[in-house]
């Protein structure tokens, strides 16, 4: 199997105005991945599954990410004047790392038996009408599970065939996996849902 | 009705036999339990190994699944009820003909179960519907539906059907269909029927 | 999806067209699934799926419970194999968290999965001859040897459907006296009662007229479409995860992955047949080379697992297909992202595709020879 | 006094079918339950005796649902239409031993145009219903029993025309006797009889909506077919409607081939005709109900080709056949030519139907790897 470094290589060659970045992952499964900018992630998902020596022609999995808006401490040098004289102190200032939802397509070879690579799209923000462009095209197995990313992220697929709700039905306004979603109230509280509910 | 039994009993002795009309409805109807085809989730695979050969709920006239819920008797809501399924689990209730018992089989149908944290699960079928008889279990094994269904079998045999107390059927103030909850923006509305169902705090509860 | 053209021609004939909608109480879609059909006289011309009717929020519900509180979750999505998800889940959380597993667990791990397998293909014939309306007669019987399977798995361990049996690093107790014997028993049982369906089943007219050219999909739409396990490979597609990521201790077994060319429904329908026979020829290596040892990693944390931060997808072939579960970790107890690749869901991409054309008959048949839960599909 | 023996023997037959149809109904519930290896009901009343009186309080007790749009007149009369010339059929029938009721010259005629009724009851019941799947079972029903109403009447013709009489005692009596001594004369015991039992056997399992053709009612895709919005006794009648076509069926066939209530072999004649008659009707819905338990259902496509391309030539081919037999006087020379006749005709006929399916052969591959 060809390593990252080589797609990314490759990618960029077949796409040359794409920008795609090797996303590592600390943990022991190894699974690093392939964060693409989302204007040109069908060309290069079209790239990936063509390309003989790669031909990753099965998306196995595809799923969205809720990154909350995150706040940061940074120290940062302040030059304070004390009693006339000049002092460089160190001093922790908050910063809001603004959220993003991400969309992950794990996508294997069948034909070579390889796998996996990880494909990922990441929206600017967590506003409540973002869009990203869908793989259905390329892959037929994204459609339904991209309508579900839909209907519990809200993230649109712009191209996707049917963009409909899959799991809730057609009147449902929310988003129920986005992290800051909370269940409606309900009139015989369980201690289950307390302990979920996000501080405020 | 304790005259009636004490009667009944000092003839029989005689070899005098009566027996009542009401016993006779009660036999039949208890004895003919026809559950709708119905399966919501995993408790649905314990239902239908009841009817398998190992368990065989045929034994007791109740292995006549039908699919019609005009024909059928009893309901057993064998399952976590979800928002988006609660509305049709109403309607099939109310599409169904007296008499019929509902039967609420594993912990999802009585109360939510294991799910009950979930944006969409139903916490307990009788929040929308009157259920007959509770089956705890997740899943209750067949035997436990067995049991259920013949514990149903006694409690109609041993329903009235006049006079205070009588059975809900029989009972003109009591209704034979239930509001269908509607699917709203954010939940069911409502979010539970008010006529069969309280929360704990109002001094309802099961 | 439906082109252009063909909604032309639906608004066309639309005056003698029917719309109905089966399900989601209909006594053949195996649970509270349901489909928009419209039909030009018995012939199915669109077909739209409606989901999410056992949509029980376990991916939320597992975002704020502890790693091992997750385990009986899983049992509760595919609730006819709940040890196979186990498995899944269990591969994927020792792959975030780095954990060995024991041989001996393994070849349990083995044991238990085939024995799933069995019993939900056994199952699957019922249900699938159900479907083509047969009154249970064939569901009863393997339902009888389903029993068997299921009293191997409540001695092991308590519970006839919902094991809970795997944990992180291995499993949660060892057989009982007597188990291996048992179940070897009842492994050289089942290749009797497989040549009885068979003989019964495949040469049966009525079966092979209802099920052979019906719904047949072509391998590489297959592929495209994200199908896998029985499915994929009746199509003619050699994919089986358990020979292509040889998870567990797959490679030490020989055994072979069976292939059909056509891709219709009596080509899924043969194929749960071919892969009960592998599958008892594993169970019989498994359960004679079942070797001493612990069966749980000792330096495995079940309670309170903190795993590093990072992601892993872990796959197994469950008997529905392929079964993932993809993890996000943010070094809490819980998972930040938990993510089911479910099989079920995947594998009716293609439903619409495989019934336009064929007769309303059919739409019953070919979602049975897909052999879906809903408890997966909706999750 | 005639009419109080006609009345008795109303009575009779009467109560034996409404006794059978319980005892069947139960029969057909224990014997699928030993099918399947279980026990079926055995609760209620000695082994379950009692079941179908439970069965029966049930039903007449439960509520009679009529949807909101459905025509409720004919939703009421449907049930009716369905029972009642089942009912009639069972007067014409040669029970035999003095028992027949009337004894028609245009017996077989009346059978046919008095069973087809219950096509109209079955499409009065789906569309008045106001449901698509009742609407959908009824264009069915009423698709399947026109069609396999030509193979049935083609069959009942050849006894007719070897008998020479529509009358159903004429054509018993013409089966009475035994040839050398031990074999009765039985219409199905020569090579066009056996063909027309056995076509005569699938066409009334068709005419009787029962399995493998019971698409009408199609449980797995149809819910109930045109029975969906029936509840309680309206439905119970609908379900003896059925049983009572089977039982009609059954006497049918008993009386054009199995001779009616004569005894198999001359030691048995003691026992009286209509015995005889009831013994063989038993064990025709017996093995209708084997049937039911073990095969699977037909697509509606197949069912046609199979009335149209196989039962309806291979009838008509049967007539020839029974000609043949009859002017060649029976024997060897009557068994060569009418028996080679049909099984050249069954053989094509396969064939034809064998090129247009699928292959039977499919290879299967065992990947390694």
């Amino acid at each position: 199997m060809l390593d990252l470094e080589t797609i990314i290589k490759r990618v960029q060659e077949a796409v040359p105005s794409c920008r795609i970045e090797l996303v590592s992952n600390e943990s022991h499964s190894g699974h690093h991945s392939l964060l693409v900018d989302d204007g040109h992630a069908v060309e290069v998902a079209r790239f990936l599954r063509d390309a003989p020596d790669i031909c990753l022609d099965y998306a196995s999995n595809v799923t969205g990410i809720d990154w909350l808006n995150s706040t940061v401490k940074e120290k940062v040098p302040v030059t304070e004047t004390v009693e006339g004289e000049e002092k460089v102190n160190e001093k922790t200032v908050e910063k809001t790392v603004p959220g993003y939802l991400e969309v992950v397509y794990h996508l294997y070879s069948m034909r070579l038996k390889q796998g996996p690579v990880i494909l990922r799209m990441r929206t600017g923000n967590r506003d409540p009408d973002v869009h990203l462009p869908s793989l259905t095209p390329v892959y037929r197995s994204a459609e339904l599970q991209e309508r579900e990313v839909y209907d519990l992220f809200g993230i649109v697929f712009d191209g996707h065939p049917d963009m409909r709700r899959l799991l809730m039905w057609e009147e449902f306004e929310d988003h129920p996996m986005r992290k800051d979603y909370f269940p409606p109230e309900e009139s015989d509280e369980s201690p289950i849902d307390e302990q979920a509910r996000p501080k405020q | 009705m304790t005259e009636d039994k004490q009667l009944q009993d000092e003839l029989a002795l005689y070899g005098v036999h009566l027996t009542l009309l009401e016993q006779v409805y009660n036999w039949g109807r208890s004895n003919s339990l026809w559950p709708l085809q119905f399966g919501l989730a995993c408790c649905a695979i314990e239902m239908i190994a009841s009817v398998t050969a190992r368990y065989d709920l045929g034994r007791f006239g109740s292995e006549i699944f039908r699919p019609s819920p005009r024909q059928a008797d009893l309901m057993i809501v064998s399952g976590t009820v979800t928002k988006k399924m609660a509305p049709q689990v109403v309607r099939l209730y109310n599409q169904m003909a007296e008499p019929k018992y509902v039967l609420a089989m594993g912990a999802c149908a009585i109360s939510g179960g294991p799910f009950k944290g979930g944006y969409n699960v139903v916490k307990g079928i009788d929040r929308y519907i009157p259920v007959d008889i509770f089956v705890p279990g997740c899943p209750p094994r067949p035997e436990a539906l067995l049991n259920g269904i013949i514990h149903l079998q006694e409690t109609i045999r041993r329903q009235k059907l006049s006079g205070p107390g009588k059975a809900r059927h029989a009972d003109r103030d009591q209704p034979s269909e239930y509001a269908i909850p509607e699917e709203g923006g954010r939940d069911l509305v409502p979010q539970y029927n008010a006529e069969t169902w309280r929360p704990s705090w109002q001094g309802g509860g099961k | 999806m439906t082109s252009t053209e063909e909604v032309e021609s639906i608004s066309e004939k639309s005056e003698r067209l029917l719309n109905i909608s089966m399900g989601p109480q209909h006594p053949s879609t195996h649970g509270v699934f349901r489909m928009k059909a419209v039909l030009d006289g018995e012939t199915v011309v669109k077909l739209t799926p409606v989901f999410g009717y056992l949509h029980r929020n376990h991916e939320k519900l597992a975002e704020r419970t502890s790693y091992l509180g997750n385990m009986p979750y899983t049992d509760r999505l595919d609730y006819f194999c709940s040890l196979t998800n186990n498995w899944a889940y269990a591969l994927s959380v020792e792959r975030l968290a780095g954990i060995e597993v024991p041989e001996r667990a393994e070849y349990l791990r083995v044991i238990t999965a085939e024995l799933t397998r069995l019993q939900n293909h056994l199952a699957f014939l019922g249900f699938l001859l159900n479907d083509m309306g047969v009154w249970a007669t064939v569901l009863i019987y393997g339902f009888r040897e389903r029993e068997k399977i299921l009293d191997l798995f409540e001695s092991l361990t308590g519970a006839r459907m919902m094991c809970n049996y795997m944990r992180f690093g291995g499993c949660r107790c060892d057989v009982p006296d007597g188990w291996v014997e048992e179940a070897k028993r009842i492994t050289d049982e089942l290749p009797g009662v497989l040549d009885e369906l068979e003989q019964l089943l495949t040469d049966n007219e009525i079966v092979v007229a209802r099920t052979q050219g019906v719904g047949t999909v072509p391998g590489r739409k297959a592929i495209n479409a994200g199908l896998t396990g029985p499915v994929l490979r009746a199509s003619g597609v050699n994919y089986d995860v358990r020979k292509v990521d040889s998870y567990g201790v797959y490679d030490r077994f020989d055994f072979s992955v069976p292939l059909g060319s056509v891709g219709d429904c009596y080509d899924r329908f043969m194929l749960r047949l071919l892969e009960m026979r592998q599958s008892l020829n594993i169970l019989k290596a498994a359960l004679n080379e079942l070797p001493s040892g612990p069966i749980i990693n000792p330096k495995a944390k079940n309670r309170n697992l903190r795993p590093p931060a990072g992601e892993a997808y872990g796959r197994i072939e469950s008997p529905k297909g392929e079964l993932g579960f993809y993890l996000v970790s943010d070094k809490s107890g819980t998972p930040y992202r938990y993510r089911v690749r479910p099989p079920s869901l995947v594998n009716l991409t293609l439903l619409e595709d495989m019934c336009v054309g064929q007769k309303v008959a059919d739409v019953v048949v070919i979602l049975g020879s897909i052999d879906i839960i809903l408890g997966e599909v909706d999750r | 006094m005639w009419l109080v023996i006609i009345q008795l023997k109303i009575g009779i037959i009467l109560t034996f079918f409404s006794l059978l149809f319980a005892v069947a109904s139960l029969a057909e519930r224990k014997i699928l339950a030993r099918i399947q290896n279980r026990r079926g009901p055995n609760r209620v009343g000695p082994c379950g005796l009692f079941q179908p009186i439970a069965d029966g309080i049930k039903m007449l007790i439960k509520e009679d649902v009529v949807p909101r749009k459905a025509d409720r007149a004919l939703h009421f009369l449907a049930p009716i239409v369905m029972v009642a010339p089942m009912v009639l059929l069972f007067g014409i029938l040669p029970y035999g031993g003095g028992l027949t009721l009337v004894d028609l010259e245009v017996g077989l005629l009346f059978f046919f145009a008095v069973s087809s009724v219950s096509e109209l009851a079955v499409f009065m019941a789906g569309w008045s219903s106001a449901n698509k799947y009742s609407v959908f079972g009824a264009m069915r029903a009423i698709a399947q029993m026109v069609s396999y109403e030509v193979p049935l009447v083609l069959v009942a013709i050849t006894p007719v025309m070897v008998a020479g009489s529509l009358s159903l005692v004429h054509m018993v009596e013409d089966q009475a006797g035994y040839a050398i001594g031990v074999i009765p004369n039985w219409f199905v015991l020569t090579p066009w009889g056996i063909v027309g039992f056995l076509l005569l056997f699938v066409t009334s399992l068709a005419e009787a909506n029962r399995t493998p053709f019971d698409l009408p009612e199609g449980e797995s895709e149809l819910v109930a077919g045109h029975l969906t919005e029936y509840s309680g006794f309206k439905y119970a009648l609908f379900f003896m409607g059925e049983y009572f076509g089977i039982f009609a069926g059954s006497g049918l066939a008993v009386a054009l081939f199995l001779g009616g209530g004569g005894a198999p072999l001359p030691l048995l004649q003691w026992i009286p005709p209509y015995l005889w008659f009831f013994v063989k009707l038993v064990v025709l819905v017996g093995i209708v109900i084997w049937v039911r338990a073990s095969l699977p259902r037909m697509r509606i496509d197949q069912l046609m080709d199979l009335c149209w391309k196989g039962l309806v030539p291979l009838a008509f081919v049967n007539l020839i056949a029974a000609a043949i037999w009859h002017y060649s006087g029976g024997g060897w020379q009557g068994w060569i030519l009418a028996g080679g006749l049909l099984v050249g005709a069954y053989l094509m006929l396969n064939r034809v139907v064998l090129r247009s399916r699928c292959s039977w052969e499919r290879k299967y591959y065992l990947a390694k790897s």
